[in-house]
């Protein structure tokens, strides 16, 4: 039978399960990365700068997807450069959730001067162009994880804040908003019981999101030479390197950079299919 | 008189906006641990030379002193001296502006062609395997930002089929008889096809990369904004006239779809000109974004604080004008 | 028989952005006119009018959804006006709505059993479940039904599950607002009835909300006419159908189509 | 001869339930039948059906819809777009969203008559004008240049059945034309367009879940149930001695104020497991 729902819900399945393996996959490598990584990450041999993949001509067994300029592995470059992605992605990602969330639901609900100050601030921060807002910040704080993370939940706030804020204005115009008033419901009560479970599938969906834009904050940052301490392994930083050499070493870019790729669409992804299995509306 | 309220209330907004933008720039970058002075200074500056840009700069005034002061400067057009070319820093911004405004509006021209086509053919074609892949497409395309797409593209155009340029402006050793920064505009107006020619290459890539994520948004609001209208009963009743699906697209739903299309837009084309910042970079395009990054990199306080409010003052335009745009186009505001 | 609500010269205005001028204020649009009538304890009353009336702003006045801005609504001898939320939130049990549409009163994130006890637990009910249980069995559900959310079900059960939340309570009065105006015929005539059977049975007094006087004949001993936010007639239902009074009464009666092709509708 | 017929038409949700069981019916030249039923029932299926726009997940799987003698389901569908537009019309349900906002009116009501029908500018116009009046909207020349949202929900019905009735079709849908509206306001756009079918000789297709309604201004009905007619009657006959149990109880549970006491009546429980039996027993032999 051929059911919309039900196709939906299939595709769904697919790429629920698949951003989920990847992130998971993700998980398993930055945990064990010293066991897995073939190589040193750091390690230098300039005799054995930018060889290439295994596949293609003059690679050199052991350096399976080659080498950088400074003859380090890339592979391990790329298994070490996980940690620093998730732990900005997780840690990032859900302060901005929580801080910009809350903001956009006060806004949203309880309307009145908060939303007033709440909005005038979501002005001001949309005026700044958010790289280089973060670039700023990061040259002011000092490069580090934990400036990053900072930078972004102070520049990534309003994402949430204006999202959840609009979604919680057309919410509290329904009648079940209502219903709880007169059921004897305080506003503080009203906000968290009965607007936020209709509000929270937007704010998985933006939280996947934030994470990977989190991971991209932090790419860029490296590429621009900002992010954390230089010699460790980013995948920012080693897309960096691999911008200036490309035509000489294409695979110190692309090896991260599909790497990078498919962790940003698997975070989107994941947001998208966790929204769609668990509305019951739509089970 | 309800078009001109709307107007003037955005109006007052836009200024506390620019104001609120100011005060937050000049603060963050002084309030923050560490000497200005020796932010804004080379490596190896020397006690005097410390002293002597405190006095300058009136930085041994108290911090609100010291923004009046700045601010008062900034309303009469002067944002100071940059530290490291040591020239007025609005003729630094201003000469990089063109070359940011032309890649912008050349990314925006190309997402709305492309999502545009996108939302129509998807809505024409609703129901098949061609709406299905737009709308993987386009799933792909939102969820990976211009950065990454920039990188894609120098892979892909730059170095595995070489037919672009994927660094700078214009092609170095051309002679460039222009009398303004707009290259693109002003080579057109002067008949230079060749130089047109080789400036659009260099600007393709770097203007694709900007739009694909704009091109998706847009392709994604219009056409749901499209299938929504379909189902409205003044399309119905267009049917039932005699009219068919292109015309009944074009004609009775299109316009009403592109309204609420239009706020998101605006916001999302203030994003795309953010993103020009890393993407210039990227490109090594001589624009505004790449100079910020240098300004940064080199502690250049007055520059960095100049062209943040440059773009401050961009983005609040793009919005307004945009609710202009939306009022203008709305009947029931065009004749209230 | 005392009266549960006594209202006096109730008017509400709002602001109309849409003709704000420049500077000041906006111009006040004046929904209700200066209202006054009282609901005695036990009495089921009609509250009737066309689009734009205020029917349905004054009904949500009554349960202080909206403040009024002047005169007094007196609930059981208390002045609820102006009454700030906190303190009106214990007297809230005693008088509950069902609303219009009940796909958009019903959170549609939470089970039915959960939306019946809500109320009940804020209010401090003990042995909530067997109060939910009762509750639905009192509207005709099947007990099942608590562990399905709302758009698992028809607009008819929907509304029940909307009447069980408000008897749950055991409110003094419970307010309609035009319940049956989204349901068909036959469900239309199952709900009314079901209404009629609990404010007989449970002796609530009732505030019925409709634009459809044949409903209102039905179901309510007394019935206010609102035209344009003023009422143009408060008259026993029988009354009032059989000598209307006010013009416009006797326009909507006129107009009112009757399933029968012999009746002069001139 | 009848203008409309219909024919055993069978509409299904397409790979799912059918909505439209081996539906028939006539419309007479000039006549008056209401389809009436509860929501889900496909009373306004059939009027989609008719005119060329069901939903793009429905299917027609059987019958024919024969309008002027013409098989519409058997033409390519270009053909039958002009062919409906030229000799039917809607009048929708909702006047608040039947017109599009940001068109003037004026071109709403010729556009057909100049695109479809080839009438030249001028003449489309003045036809338009003539329509305006008939209907009795003041003005006419000003609302011409209006745009919707300038005018009043009353205004706005009567310019789609000034609209429907432009190019004078020989069949007009109309589709719970007045369940938006106020009892007052509804009453004269009953009158109205009874009046203008009248004048007119069009034959009208009444859609409506009010069995009041259709007792003020159809001849005939088709009483429909899951899909299927389970009663087609003069209205004097019906209205008088229902032949079905499921008609009956539906009279039943309408509200009459002038007999509180028999109106509302709750549909029996038996009578629905009847009809859903019958129901039931025609889709085996549909089958079979």
């Amino acid at each position: 039978m051929l059911d919309g729902r039900s196709m939906v819900r299939r595709r769904a399945g697919a790429r629920l399960w698949l951003s989920a393996g990847w992130l998971g996959l993700l998980c398993v490598i930055a945990v064990f990365a010293p066991w897995i990584a073939p190589k040193d990450p750091l390690a230098q041999d300039l005799f054995l700068g930018r060889l290439p993949p295994f596949w293609v001509a003059g690679a050199e067994p052991g350096y399976l997807l080659g080498t950088d300029s400074l003859g380090r592995d890339v592979l391990s470059r790329i298994l070490y450069g996980v940690r620093v992605a998730l732990s900005v992605a997780l840690v990032a990602g859900t302060i901005t959730c929580i801080v910009g969330a809350t903001l956009g639901l006060m806004a949203g609900f309880l309307r009145g001067w908060v939303d007033l100050v709440i909005s005038r601030f979501i002005d001001i921060w949309m005026a700044f162009p958010p790289v280089l807002f973060s670039i700023l910040l990061i040259a002011v704080l000092g490069p580090g994880l934990f400036s990053i993370i900072l930078a972004i939940v102070v520049i990534d706030w309003t994402r949430f804040a204006r999202v959840v804020r609009a979604e919680a204005m057309a919410q509290g115009a329904m009648d079940y908003v209502a219903s709880a008033r007169v059921a004897g419901r305080g506003r503080l009560g009203t906000m968290v019981r009965e607007i936020l479970p209709n509000v929270l599938p937007t704010i998985v969906v933006l939280l996947t999101l934030e994470m990977g834009i989190a991971v991209i904050v932090e790419a860029i940052l490296s590429f621009v030479n900002l992010s954390i301490a230089t010699d460790d392994p980013t995948w920012g930083g080693m897309i960096a390197e691999g911008r200036t050499s490309v035509h000489q070493a294409w695979w110190v870019l692309v090896f991260p950079l599909v790497t990078l790729f498919l962790t940003v669409l698997a975070f989107s992804q994941l947001g998208e299919g966790l929204k769609d299995r668990f509305d019951p509306v739509l089970r | 008189m309800q078009l001109l309220r709307v107007f003037l209330l955005r109006l007052v907004t836009t200024a506390v906006t620019l104001v609120g933008v100011a005060v937050i720039v000049f603060f963050v970058i002084r309030v923050v641990p560490g000497n200005p002075i020796a932010m804004m200074l080379p490596p190896g500056a020397t006690e005097a030379d410390v002293a002597a840009l405190t006095a300058l700069y009136g930085l041994d005034k108290p911090l609100p002193a010291q923004f009046l002061i700045w601010a008062g400067g900034v309303l009469q057009g002067d944002f100071g001296t940059s530290i490291t070319t040591r020239q007025p820093v609005l003729g630094l911004v201003l000469g990089r502006l063109p070359a940011t405004l032309e890649l912008s509006v050349m990314a925006l021209v190309m997402a709305v062609v492309i999502g545009g086509v996108a939302a129509l053919t998807g809505t024409r074609r609703r129901g098949t395997r061609v709406e299905g892949a737009i709308d993987i497409a386009n799933g792909m395309a939102l969820s990976v930002p211009d950065f990454l797409w920039g990188l894609v593209l120098i892979l892909l155009f730059g170095v595995l089929v070489p037919v672009f340029h994927i660094s700078g402006r214009v092609t170095p050793s051309l002679e460039l008889p222009f009398t303004t920064n707009f290259y693109l505009f002003e080579s057109l107006i002067r008949l230079r096809f060749d130089l047109w020619l080789d400036i659009v290459s260099h600007m393709l890539m770097p203007a694709l990369a900007l739009a694909v994520p704009l091109a998706a948004i847009i392709g994604q609001l219009l056409k749901q904004s499209l299938k929504e209208t379909m189902h409205l009963d003044y399309v119905t009743l267009a049917r039932t006239k005699g009219y068919g699906e292109n015309h009944v697209i074009l004609r009775e739903a299109l316009r009403n779809a592109v309204l609420p299309t239009l706020t998101l837009v605006g916001v999302q084309f203030t994003f795309l000109i953010g993103g020009t910042v890393i993407i210039e970079r990227l490109f090594s395009y001589e624009g505004l974004g790449n100079m910020a990054i240098d300004a940064v990199i080199n502690r250049d306080l007055p520059l960095i604080q100049g062209i943040v409010i440059l773009f401050a003052v961009i983005f609040t335009g793009v919005n307004l004008i945009v609710d202009l745009l939306y009022a203008a186009l709305n009947p029931r505001l065009r004749h209230a | 028989m005392a009266d549960l609500y006594t209202i006096t010269d109730l008017r509400l205005s709002l602001a109309d952005m849409t003709r704000k001028p420049l500077l000041g204020a906006a111009p006040r649009l004046e929904i209700l006119k200066g209202l006054d009538f009282t609901i005695p304890k036990g009495a089921v009353v009609g509250i009737v009018g066309g689009s734009g009336s205020g029917k349905s702003t004054l009904g949500r006045a009554l349960v202080r959804l909206l403040e009024p801005s002047g005169g007094s609504i007196r609930f059981d001898g208390t002045d609820i006006t102006h009454l700030p939320e906190a303190e009106l939130r214990p007297l809230r049990r005693r008088f509950q709505m069902i609303f219009q549409d009940p796909m958009s009163s019903l959170n549609p994130r939470h089970r039915v059993g959960r939306i019946i006890a809500e109320p009940m637990r804020l209010h401090g009910f003990d042995g909530v479940d067997a109060r939910v249980a009762r509750a639905l069995d009192h509207v005709g559900l099947p007990q099942g039904f608590a562990g399905r959310y709302p758009h698992e079900l028809s607009g008819g059960q929907r509304q029940r599950v909307g009447i069980a939340r408000a008897i749950a309570l055991a409110p003094d009065f419970i307010l309609a607002d035009e319940i049956v105006s989204g349901l068909d015929v036959s469900s239309q005539a199952q709900v009314l009835n079901l209404l009629e059977q609990l404010v007989a049975d449970l002796g609530l007094t009732l505030a019925f909300i409709s634009h459809d006087l044949s409903v209102i004949r039905r179901l309510c001993q007394r019935t206010i006419v609102l035209y344009q936010g003023a009422i143009v007639e408060d008259r026993a239902t029988a009354d009032l159908f059989s000598d209307p009074k006010a013009a416009y009464t006797r326009e909507l009666l006129e107009a009112i189509p009757l399933p029968d092709p012999d009746q002069v509708w001139a | 001869m009848s203008f409309l017929s219909i024919r055993e038409l069978s509409v299904r949700l397409k790979g799912g339930p059918p909505l439209l069981r081996r539906v028939s019916l006539d419309v007479a030249a000039g006549e008056v039948r209401g389809l009436v039923g509860e929501s889900g029932a496909g009373k306004s299926m059939i009027g989609k059906a008719v005119l060329g726009i069901l939903p793009g997940s429905v299917e027609v799987t059987g019958g024919e819809i024969r309008l002027d003698g013409v098989d519409l389901l058997a033409l390519p569908p270009a053909e039958r777009r002009r062919r409906i537009g030229a000799t039917a019309a809607l009048i929708p349900q909702d006047p608040l969203t039947a017109l599009n906002p940001s068109r003037r009116i004026g071109g709403q009501i010729t556009d057909r008559l100049v695109d479809i029908l080839g009438w030249e500018r001028g003449r489309a116009e003045a036809r338009a004008r003539e329509l305006l009046a008939e209907v009795q909207i003041p003005e006419p020349e000003r609302v011409l240049r209006n745009y919707p949202h300038e005018l009043s929900g009353g205004m706005r019905q009567r310019i789609l059945i000034a609209s429907a009735f432009a190019a004078e079709p020989k069949l007009i849908v109309a589709d719970e034309p007045t369940t938006a509206l106020d009892v007052t306001v509804q009453k004269q756009i009953l009158k109205l367009i009874a009046g203008m079918q009248a004048r007119h000789g069009t034959a009208l297709l009444f859609v409506t879940h009010d069995l009041g309604v259709v007792s003020k201004v159809c001849q005939s009905l088709s009483v429909l149930y899951a899909g299927m007619v389970v009663e087609d009657a003069r209205v004097r006959d019906f209205f008088a001695a229902p032949k079905h149990a499921y008609s009956a109880a539906l009279l039943a549970a309408t509200p009459k104020y002038t007999d509180p006491m028999a109106s509302l009546t709750p549909v029996p429980d038996a009578v629905i497991e009847a009809v859903r039996a019958e129901v039931a027993a025609a889709d085996r032999g549909g089958h079979g």
